[in-house]
């Protein structure tokens, strides 16, 4: 890690100790605090303040709001980038520009609660590493935020890999921006756990690392109040920082960072609740497809759940010697848990968010609760639910347009308008054009003898 | 240093109540149950003919000739079978997975196999379906000092700490175990001397920590006093006492510290005369409870092992339990566990098979040993009782004795006979395995 | 607990499967059918006799002892045809000791157990044509099999149904090229270049046609080849640039063998001159992004249109799993074949009649028509919505999989 | 012990059981030994005189265990003279020019009851070489060596493909298989050539064949060759055999079936007795010394233990195996005029509880065991 960057970071209280910035005027505010990132707030602002037209008015085919029943034929009323009114006869003040969107649906943005994507490197090799973030390691240009934008998803938190005991901190994002001042929507969010030993290390060499490492902090604190009170007796004055690097562990303990704990395997998901249970922490699990075992006990300790892009598993029946399809998400479903999805590119479907609801949707999910589970539900995990997740009053104006029903293969992400300022159309995105149109004629070699 | 267990304890009991609920094939609350059968091997003492166990709230209430049973009791007919307790396997690798057995550090006394138990792994029904209803799983033998051990019950609980009848139950070291199958003379050397390092080290650390609680209490006295006097009408000022640097502990030492104080036995498998040497020469020379595990070659030097009182976990009593035979079981013999016991060694049986499913076998492994000279009434306590003592737990489990848990199994025949048949299994009381009938 | 459930679901699942042993004739009704040889049959009966489908049509009177599979409003269409699976193969998919095996029969490996079949059948797919791996310019024998039976031969439907030749960089990897140290083994050879590969295709047929010619018939190897220049074997080319596409395209013409190009990336680039020869294409994995093809050389220019730009200039195209674990639900990449421009007709044919026309049997397979095998999917809904599900697959007139 | 120098004398077995495996159990009978072989086997117990006696009134005899597939004697250390892997295909090997009668496992297999054995080399060659069947003691060469060449021993396992040698895959094995038998087939007899000569046998002359084939798709592509070169074949391992039990019994192939390992799953441990349910005619095998030579009777009770019929298990330790291998005129029972090959034991042979207490081959006694 590199130490001056963290002695900033340890000198700078505002980025520790703002209880947690969550809406847009606060991180505003919070930014212009942080004179280290004053560029940023120069910026971040400046991309606020873009030629936003003040009043909208947006008047759309259908609605999904997902807190509320669908819309047909309403209008969403816009200022200044938040949502004024919803519903269908709301009246449109006369200097308000009007957007027609007759043949579209319309629905809040994807909402994406856990990736290490948009990073150069997802894990760093030494185990312990709480102190760092992603927010340093962002890459704006990276292709993975267009396409996250092309897909309609609004809002990311980029975490550390999973590869990593503790991993570091992560940063809330939207995939638009040309600098990470930019996109950022709110930083120093959750703190990467992962339960999954790496090397050639045991589970119980894993779990003694984590013990070890608590009881060192344990250790630390202790000293470091003596020394406070030592002072206090000897009425002398006391300006010790806590060290920077203990920080993140600190403020996960006192409930200023939600812990995200990897678990491989479902014996993991057991640990995984002594921690949460032992250090009373805000817990979100991060499960691979196997921890479905452990669903029942996730879902009497009603912690939220982040899947695994993969589904679908099969697993062989000892008795029948048949191979069984288990679906996830069904279980963790009828199981009563709270979930959110996640996406990869390693097949069809699986890179968009509304295609995984809809795989849920398939075997049985109602199909409410599927898109409260690319919208609200992360939105809620990682703290910007007062913002985003759904298509309300007062909530900001970070809207999708579709061609057609979410859940359908053949819609297209047409729109995306993010705080009231539209920020893709697809008809100008030319590497899409690219992608799926014949090149020109490319001239046939002659033929040689 | 904080205990993992202890912790777990705390936190976690809340699951087991709800898992109880499905992870049971059959509960009927707490009923009193009684099993009429036609022998009943206690192990504990001899068998009684045509008696009865009177089961309460889990535990064994009573058992004998005549029991008065009470009203509404839920009455079992076994006349015609077998009862005994539980079967225990002391070598047992069963919830591990290989992967998470060993750590590649050498000396890791600070590891608790309990973080690499996995619930949810399926063997353990086969192993239930044949008696077996404890298991003592150890860290594998790769480290040199491989971490703590623990019993544990196959009660189902997808819930280790429901699981656990004993944490820390052993702490697992091994001397002389050739990593590849070439002679391993020079690691056997090295094995030894750094295990030995090891505890004079602890021993240096626990005379530190003393001292540092000597200095400490007497610190705080010297405040008192000079706050005292401070407040009282001051007549001659006294400096200010200067605290003591504060002491660092370290969870391996503590551990150690344990085994030291024969608060944890250690564990030393060995198999080769000179390793077997080797260990009781460091229980003579540090004074803590020595478990001879695996023990292949013991039968060579039982009278040194039966001089100095040393409990031994013999297996695999056929080396037909491990897939190839490794250079350590050149000498296996057969008759191992026979000449130990003869010779009045304290000799329980393990399995310390391949994999988990192996512990199923551990009659099959006690009737080998009686076929090679031990008595079969010494077999099988060699997979009941003695292990129970040695890993203290006989307090529990182990024996048929009023008071301990009603963990116990019952037979269409003699445990030994190749033919018979576990027809029920019974943890604190719940059916956890019953035979189907057209099986 | 899990037994229970278990046990349970195959309480559900064994009555129906066992009905339709048992009984003689066993009638589906079913709201919409996708027959795949006409339109659609709306509220129609399908009959079906040790296998095979007797009739199919509405107002088909069932007979007395007729087992009946009520579909309800439910859509029916015909078992997926997988022109290009996973093998249930164990271990190597190549033969590494030489870059020449035509007599590599993959059939001759085949493990009827496999996880790999159990699997894809819960998928839909009910034919699979599987081939020896492609690290071989040319690898061996493919063949078509359906996933069920306890023996090899219950299992084929077509022995024997394709050569494959690899013209894509794979059979390159893991040669080395002998230069300082004296060749070890079999891994210093050609080719390393595709210019390599194409010269050893080229020896392979031009020897193939003397051998042809000539009397004595002593070489197995030889005779293979000779079948195929003879036009008895097709030959099926793993290629993926434009510029391989175009030679291979030359070479059929040369030594004119029946072609079907494999994967066939950059298809789109060429898709005229495909068209204009005839030659079907078998569309590998689908990529999302350039380079995230493994052999990302190659995979450089991926068009999410391949499909759509390939029919639209009048190739034959099947979707494929194209031999990947991964992507094994051909419904989807139907679904998305049309999202990204395919036809949706086309998309439809290109899982079914389209692979069974390519592997020769289109007789058996690939639409409901009297007297085809009964390899029928019930479907919760239109077969292109992602949120359609398979509720039972029935192969050969059996119920394999029926979801819970 | 009594050493093996000893001349095989008349001797005199009163037993109380005789498991005769051929002719059920005879209690308190007597077995009378002329020079080697048994003279007869009797209820009344009286005995002709100068005849040295043994009285194992108290215990039970059982005609000598047979292992039907091993490498014992082959290894300096734990195993390794079993596989010649720098050719893919020997069949002109002869494992009996490896074997070492005074090995140290060839010991322990005596005392565990074993008294004769087929030796195989590894599965590592998909045509591995010639097998011999013998007996673990005996000085003159036709009293030990039973059949100097059993067979050829196929592999159609993982472990014969390498990454450096061909076949490197499963496909590639099978196509090297019939293109050497092809060959052989097609050979003409003017130029001799031993490797094809021995195949030629195979495929003209029912020269029988060990196939080694564990899982179903290996006994699968096993049964096919058998079918296309119509070989006189036997499998080796079969485990997952009982899934297609109905087509190794249709054409008729015994099977040696692999160790019942003590950490195998219940369903495996229950998959030989499907197999004997369906017919096949089952022998027992240790692989040892890979596996622990107690192995072969313990498989057997294992089996029991799993639900297969005693008498079956009993059969599959002794006569099926000497039929398999082809050696049932001199052992595999206690029978008038056979070898005496006889194991005694302080009880039934299918007990754990059981010992052996002493060997005899040939009517020597070369395994006595001692108190402790």
């Amino acid at each position: 890690m590199n130490p001056v960057r963290n002695s900033n970071r340890g000198k700078n209280k505002n980025i520790r100790q703002e209880p947690s910035i969550s809406n847009g005027v606060k991180s505003k505010s919070y930014i212009a605090f942080v004179t280290v990132f004053s560029m940023a707030f120069v910026i971040s602002v400046s991309v606020r303040a873009a030629p936003v037209r003040k009043k909208l008015a947006v008047k759309a085919g259908s609605i999904i709001t997902i807190t509320g029943a669908d819309i047909k034929n309403g209008t969403i009323l816009i200022e200044d980038g938040i949502i004024k009114a919803v519903g269908k006869k709301v009246e449109i003040p006369w200097d308000a520009f009007v957007i027609e969107a007759k043949d579209r649906v319309i629905m809040p943005g994807f909402v994406l609660a856990h990736t290490s994507s948009g990073l150069d490197r997802a894990n760093e090799n030494v185990p312990e590493v709480p102190f760092l973030s992603t927010f340093d390691s962002i890459d704006p240009i990276s292709p993975y935020f267009e396409d996250s934008l092309r897909d309609g998803v609004v809002a990311m938190l980029v975490l550390p890999g999973n590869n990593t005991l503790l991993g570091g901190t992560g940063t809330v994002v939207k995939p638009h921006g040309l600098t990470v001042e930019a996109m950022l929507i709110k930083r120093y969010t959750g703190l990467k756990i992962s339960l999954r030993p790496t090397g050639n290390t045991s589970r119980m060499g894993h779990m003694q690392r984590f013990r070890r490492y608590m009881s060192d902090l344990k250790d630390y604190l202790e000293e470091y109040e003596q020394r406070k009170a030592d002072a206090k007796e000897e009425k002398k004055p006391f300006d010790e920082e806590i060290d920077p690097r203990k920080q993140p562990m600190l403020d996960l303990m006192n409930k200023k960072l939600t812990a995200f704990i990897y678990c491989d395997i479902a014996a993991d998901v057991l640990k995984a609740i002594e921690i949460h249970e032992k250090y009373k922490l805000n817990t979100v699990l991060v499960l691979n497809p196997t921890c479905y075992k452990a669903a029942p006990l996730i879902a009497q300790k009603k912690l939220p759940v982040i899947l695994h892009p993969q589904l679908i598993i099969w697993e062989t029946n000892e008795e029948t010697n048949e191979e069984e399809m288990k679906v996830i998400p069904m279980i963790f479903h009828k199981a009563g848990v709270k979930f959110a999805f996640q996406t990869d590119t390693s097949q069809y479907g699986r890179r968009y968010l509304w295609y995984q609801a809809a795989t849920a949707v398939r075997h049985g999910m109602k199909r409410e609760e599927a898109l409260k589970s690319i919208t609200l539900y992360p939105a809620q995990f990682i703290g910007v639910d007062d913002r985003l997740g759904s298509i309300q009053a007062g909530k900001e104006a970070t809207l999708i347009f579709l061609t057609s029903d979410p859940l359908d293969a053949q819609a297209w992400v047409d729109k995306v308008m993010i705080a009231g300022e539209i920020v893709y159309e697809k008809e100008k995105d030319q590497r899409l054009k690219k992608l799926l149109e014949k090149p020109d004629e490319i001239q046939k070699p002659k033929d040689t003898d | 240093m904080e205990n993992p267990v202890v912790m777990g304890h705390k936190n976690i009991i809340l699951i087991s109540s709800l898992l109880l609920l499905f992870t049971f094939t059959s509960a009927f609350g707490s009923q009193d149950i009684a099993i009429r059968a036609g022998h009943i091997l206690t192990i504990s003492d001899n068998p009684i003919e045509n008696g009865i166990v009177l089961i309460k709230d889990g535990k064994i209430e009573a058992l004998g000739r005549n029991v008065v049973l009470p009203a509404d009791v839920r009455l079992i007919d076994a006349n015609d079978k077998f009862v005994m307790p539980g079967l225990i396997d002391s070598q047992s690798r069963l919830f591990v997975m290989d992967s998470e057995l060993n750590e590649s550090r050498t000396i890791a006394p600070e590891l608790n196999i309990l973080d690499a138990i996995d619930p949810f792994i399926k063997e353990y029904r086969e192993v239930l379906a044949q008696g077996v209803t404890a298991v003592c799983v150890a860290p594998g033998s790769r480290g040199l000092i491989g971490g703590r051990s623990a019993v544990l019950k196959l009660n189902g609980s997808k819930n280790v700490d429901r699981m656990v009848l004993k944490a820390d139950a052993t702490l697992k070291a091994a001397v002389g175990i050739s990593t590849s199958n070439a002679s391993s003379s020079l690691a056997r050397l090295e094995h030894y001397s750094s295990i030995r390092e090891a505890l004079i080290a602890t021993k240096v650390y626990m005379q530190r920590k003393e001292k540092a609680d000597r200095e400490l209490a007497e610190y705080n006295r010297k405040k008192a006093e000079y706050e005292k006097k401070d407040s009282g009408k001051e007549t001659e000022k006294k400096e200010k006492p200067k605290r003591p640097a504060r002491f660092r502990s370290s969870p391996a030492s503590d551990v150690l510290a344990q085994v030291l104080r024969k608060e944890i036995p250690l564990q030393i498998e060995a198999h080769r005369v000179v390793d077997i040497l080797n260990a009781l020469r460091l229980a003579d020379e540090f004074g803590f409870s020595l478990i001879l595990d695996k023990c292949t070659e013991g039968y060579l030097i039982a009278d040194e092992i039966a001089r100095r009182k040393v409990p031994v976990i013999i297996g695999p009593v056929s080396t037909s339990f491990v897939d190839m035979p490794r250079l350590e079981y050149r000498n296996h013999n057969m008759s191992n566990a026979a000449i130990l016991s003869k010779r009045g060694v304290k000799a329980a049986l393990g399995v310390s098979g391949r994999d988990g499913a192996s512990s199923k076998f551990i009659t099959l492994a006690a009737a080998m040993a009686a076929a090679n000279g031990m008595d079969k009434s010494a077999a099988l306590r060699a997979i009941t009782l003695t292990p129970a003592e040695m890993l203290g737990v006989a307090d529990r489990i182990g024996s048929l004795q009023v008071g301990k848990d009603a963990d116990l199994v019952i037979l269409n025949g003699h445990p030994l006979d190749i033919r018979t048949r576990v027809e029920m299994v019974m943890i604190e009381g719940k059916v956890v395995f019953e035979r189907k009938s057209q099986q | 607990m899990k037994a229970c459930v278990i046990l349970l679901s195959f309480l559900l699942l064994m009555p129906a499967s066992a009905k339709d042993e048992q009984s003689e004739v066993t009638a589906i009704k079913a709201g919409k059918i996708f027959t795949m040889s006409g339109s659609p049959i709306t509220d129609g009966i399908i009959l079906i006799k040790d296998g095979k489908i007797t009739d199919i049509g509405t107002g088909i009177e069932i007979p007395e002892k007729a087992n009946i599979i009520d579909a309800g409003q439910k859509v029916i269409m015909p078992g997926l045809v997988d022109a290009s699976a996973v093998p249930p193969v164990r271990g190597d998919l190549n033969e590494q000791s030489d870059e020449i095996t035509p007599t590599i029969r993959i059939s001759s490996a085949l493990d009827p157990q496999s996880k790999i079949l159990k699997r894809v059948v819960q998928t839909g797919v009910t034919t699979l044509y599987i081939s020896p791996g492609w690290r071989n310019v040319i690898a061996g024998l493919g063949t078509v099999i359906k996933p069920t039976g306890k023996t090899p031969k219950e299992m084929i439907i077509k022995e024997d149904a394709a050569l494959t030749l690899v013209m894509s960089l794979d059979s390159t990897y893991g040669n080395q090229i002998p230069r300082s140290q004296p060749p070890r083994n079999f891994y210093f050879r050609r080719p390393t270049t595709r210019m390599a590969i194409i010269w050893m295709l080229r020896k392979s047929f031009f020897d193939a046609q003397k051998y042809a010619a000539s009397k004595e018939k002593d070489d197995p190897d030889m005779q293979i080849l000779a079948s195929v220049v003879e036009d008895k074997i097709p030959v099926r080319l793993n290629v993926r640039r434009a510029i391989n596409i175009r030679t291979a395209l030359k070479l059929a013409e040369e030594y004119d063998f029946q072609l079907v190009l494999d994967e066939c990336t950059e298809g789109y680039k060429v898709a005229e001159e495909i068209a204009q020869k005839q030659v079907p294409v078998v569309l590998g994995p689908f990529y999302y992004y350039p380079g995230s093809l493994s052999q990302h050389r190659e995979g450089r220019e991926v068009n999410w249109n391949n499909a759509g730009i390939l029919t639209k200039a009048g190739v034959k195209v099947a979707l494929t799993s194209g031999a990947q674990p991964q992507s094994i639900d051909l419904l989807t990449a139907a679904a998305f074949a049309v999202r990204h421009g395919m036809p949706r007709d086309k998309a439809l044919k290109a899982i079914t009649t389209t692979p069974a026309e390519i592997l020769g049997v289109a007789d058996k397979v690939g639409t409901l028509e009297k007297g085809k095998h009964a390899d029928i999917l019930i479907l919760s809904g239109d077969p292109l919505k992602v949120t359609t599900r398979i509720e039972k697959v029935i192969l050969n007139g059996k119920t394999v999989y029926k979801a819970e | 012990m009594v050493k093996a120098a000893d001349a095989p004398q008349n001797l005199a077995i009163r037993a109380g059981r005789i498991w005769t495996v051929t002719d059920g159990v005879i209690t308190d009978g007597v077995i009378i030994i002329k020079n080697g072989k048994i003279q007869a086997v009797r209820k009344n117990p009286d005995v002709p005189a100068g005849m040295k006696l043994l009285d194992f009134s108290d215990k039970d005899v059982m005609p000598g265990l047979i292992d039907a597939h091993c490498h014992l004697g082959l290894s300096l250390d734990i195993y390794s003279e079993i596989d010649e892997t720098v050719l893919a295909v020997t069949p002109d090997m002869q494992i009996l020019d490896a074997f070492n009668p005074l090995a140290d496992d060839v010991k322990k297999a005596l005392r565990s009851g074993v008294t004769t054995v087929l030796l195989a080399p590894g599965n590592k060659n998909p045509i591995a070489g010639q097998t011999a069947v013998v007996k673990l003691s005996g000085k003159k060469t036709k009293d030990w060596i039973l059949k100097r060449s059993a067979g050829v021993k196929f592999s159609l396992r993982d472990d014969a493909l390498m990454s450096d040698r061909r076949p490197t895959s499963r496909a590639g094995l099978l196509a090297l298989i019939r293109e050497e038998l092809n060959n052989a087939k097609t050979h003409e007899q003017d130029k001799p050539d031993l490797r094809i000569e021995v195949l030629k046998s195979v495929v003209d002359a029912n020269f029988p064949v060990y196939i080694c084939a564990y899982t179903i798709d290996e006994i699968v592509s096993a049964l096919t060759l058998v079918d296309e070169y119509d070989l006189n074949a036997v499998l080796i391992g079969a485990q997952q055999g009982d899934e297609i039990a109905n087509m190794i019994a249709g054409q008729n192939i015994p099977v040696i079936y692999s160790p019942l390992l003590l950490f195998s799953r219940d369903k495996d441990l229950k998959r030989v007795v499907k197999m004997a349910d369906g017919g096949i005619k089952i022998a027992f095998s240790s692989t040892a010394p890979r596996t622990a030579l107690s192995d072969l009777r313990t498989s057997a009770i294992t089996a029991v233990r799993y639900g297969l019929d005693t008498e079956a298990a009993l059969k599959s330790l002794t006569i099926n195996a000497a039929e398999i291998l082809g050696v049932s005129k001199r052992v595999g029972s206690i029978q008038k005029g056979k070898d005496a090959d006889l194991v005694i034991l302080n009880g039934d042979p299918l007990q754990p509880t059981s010992s052996v207490e002493m060997v005899i081959i040939n009517g020597t006694i070369v395994y006595q065991r001692q108190k402790i």
